[in-house]
């Protein structure tokens, strides 16, 4: 809860140090990539999109062989750049419609210069002058300079806190949810869409995910909840899945409603 | 009444107020002079960023709002306290090149933790942002509480909901996050024009920007090349990650 | 170090503090004025009079305080805002000829009261609702201060009557809550997933647990709602009564 607030902010495990080989100080896998791409010491427009693969696969490698808890999304996303990998490392089929290897790297690469521009507006963010700290307000106001139209005043946030901490209190709260194997079908939806369902190109997830997916109680859980997932989201139009016989991989993409809503967004 | 202000601002250069045309008239000048000291001390009396809405209903009436807080602006430009903008309201506050002789006296503030942080920013910098954009963003899950004590803080609020199917709620930043961080309105967020230009600023990939090429290093990746072009696709998949053993 | 400024005081004429003696040195000068920004910020900021020994601290070492307060008072002698002396300290006050600027609609905000905003939000969520409806969801009797509290900011309204035994008076939210909150239609309020993401609502709600979708139109009668009359109002004492003069 009061993850808001820093307290040891700087304490990040250093990935290159094979003693400390942990996740826990990163804000997710792209954190972790962007911090591994950090590494190579270049401009993130000049760096190697597989040199960087290759890292975050090492790294994933050796945490599990730790067998360190690791959260459903590194794994998820070492599926989905083992994926890229093999994509960079083959060239393109002839008649081939797939998005190529390159075009896949170059959202990869869009992603972490996004990340990191965020970043470092934050840093310049909090430098400013701050109301508080650097820059004050008259401290003996006089008055209260108010505006007529309404005496009382409250937030949307007032409101909705109040509202939610009464229907809170007046639900019966004593249900008990078992502790979940792995995957709940909510998670494995919203870590779809986090990581593929904006990707154009088809993904061959359910392959991957299994070699990353190390315990074998939890293969069950997580195929199915991606599956059941996946499905979900192409009947919404956000996914698209493709089989070309049965038993074969199962190929995911991003599905036209996925660019719809990205497009409003930025009118 | 702002409306009427704003219309009359073409008559006045903004950098020079008191420029010949609409103070011709001595009688007209003693009342501006006059208005801007109603308006000084209006301000003045308050913590608070007044609203130019609160100011137009106690000015005299018919002022010009706008062109009064403008030229109090110029009066205070290189004074020790200054006249600020926040949205359309106005505030005093200790000039920010004197930051070093106040700020030791500051309480000290809670630090916003990174993720607090990052948060905050992509919230300002991409508003309206849903949560889904949020995460997108950053590659993970917004841990509860997050939005929450952001917007308890009063910088970040809920701002309605996109226009799109399901129907998101969006986000973005408040009146006191502009006054915090000394902003007269968004678009005077730092970088945000070079964000913009450099398309990043933009949920998707958009087709400007630069396809890097991964081949940056040919010589590395040649090497790796030839040496697994015999593998089968669906091998390589399987086998990539203990590559990595060695 | 006051004891210094009052000797220097001997140098410097009050109507003129820019004679000739002290400041012959256009270095002097601008390091005088620079001190001045310096102690405006000091006085504006603080929450009491400043006196001269706190002020004497925090200016450059050697600083004549006396001198720079006087600067100081020439300076704001004629605007909205003057720096008055009491005793030996300083503070800025709201010049006397505009105090009527003051107290004129000088209405002291109030902060809603938990209970108030618990029934403004039910009112909100579930509209059309009767009293007994907030009552049940509250789980506690609500008192009809509340509700008459709430009708008089604007923000609530009786919409009309339930077509059920008794006819009990609906009520709902108006155009003027929707204004307040910021919010273009009654439907942007958050449901129960963004209460979660937001941290609002805890995750762990039982699952028959819901948040309701308030209507599209607000405006519009429900189908088992009737609409207000006259003589409704009349019983509800919000019309008087015709020809009756208690």
């Amino acid at each position: 809860m009061d993850r808001l607030w820093a307290d040891n902010d700087d304490l990040r495990p250093d990935p290159d140090e094979a003693l400390v080989v942990d996740v826990s100080g990163f804000e997710g896998p792209l954190d972790l990539l962007l911090h591994l791409a950090r590494t190579q010491k270049v401009d993130l427009a000049r760096i190697s999109i597989l040199a960087l693969v290759e890292q975050y696969l090492v790294f994933i490698d050796r945490v599990r062989k730790l067998k360190l808890e690791i959260a459903a999304d590194y794994l998820v996303m070492a599926a989905w750049l083992a994926y890229l990998k093999s994509k960079l490392l083959i060239p393109k089929q002839a008649g081939d419609e797939e998005e190529s290897g390159e075009e896949m790297a170059a959202i990869l690469q869009f992603r972490l210069k996004r990340l990191e521009a965020m970043r470092d507006m934050a840093a310049r963010l909090v430098n400013r002058n701050r109301l508080g700290r650097d820059v004050f307000a008259r401290g003996m106001p006089e008055t209260v300079v108010v505006e007529t139209t309404s005496t009382y005043s409250a937030s949307l946030y007032d409101l909705l806190t109040a509202y939610a901490a009464q229907r809170q209190r007046q639900a019966i709260t004593n249900v008990r949810i078992a502790k979940r194997a792995v995957w709940s079908l909510k998670e494995a939806r919203d870590i779809l869409i986090r990581l593929v369902g904006r990707m154009k190109d088809w993904t061959a997830l359910d392959r991957f995910l299994i070699e990353y997916i190390a315990a074998p109680q939890e293969r069950a859980t997580v195929i199915a909840s991606s599956f059941a997932a996946s499905l979900e989201l192409v009947r919404e139009g956000k996914l698209e899945v493709r089989q070309d016989g049965a038993f074969a991989t199962i190929y995911l993409r991003g599905g036209p409603k996925a660019d719809r809503l990205a497009e409003v967004a930025y009118d | 009444m702002i409306d009427g202000g704003n219309a009359a601002m073409s008559f006045v250069d903004d950098d020079d107020p008191g420029g010949p045309e609409p103070f011709d008239n001595p009688a007209a000048r003693l009342h501006l002079a006059e208005t801007v000291r109603m308006a000084e001390a209006i301000v003045f009396a308050s913590a608070e960023p007044v609203s130019e809405k609160a100011l137009a209903a106690r000015l005299p009436q018919g002022s010009n709002v706008r062109v009064v807080m403008t030229e109090l602006q110029r009066v205070y430009e290189k004074r020790g306290v200054n006249l600020v903008r926040i949205g359309d309201a106005w505030a005093f506050r200790t000039a920010g090149d004197l930051a070093f002789l106040m700020n030791r006296d500051a309480v000290q503030q809670k630090k916003l933790s990174r993720a607090g942080l990052e948060v905050l920013a992509i919230a300002a910098y991409h508003q309206p942002v849903t949560r889904a954009e949020i995460e997108e963003i950053r590659g993970v899950e917004t841990s509860k509480g997050t939005l929450d004590l952001l917007m308890e803080t009063g910088w970040i609020r809920m701002r309605g909901r996109r226009r799109t199917p399901g129907r998101p709620v969006t986000y973005g930043t408040t009146d006191a996050f502009l006054d915090h961080f000394g902003l007269a309105e968004i678009r005077d967020l730092p970088g945000m024009d070079e964000l913009k230009g450099a398309g990043l600023l933009s949920t998707r990939m958009p087709s400007n920007f630069q396809v890097p090429t991964p081949m940056a290093d040919p010589g590395l990746l040649a090497d790796d090349e030839d040496e697994l072009t015999d593998i089968d696709l669906e091998e390589l998949g399987l086998l990539t990650p203990k590559g990595g053993d060695d």
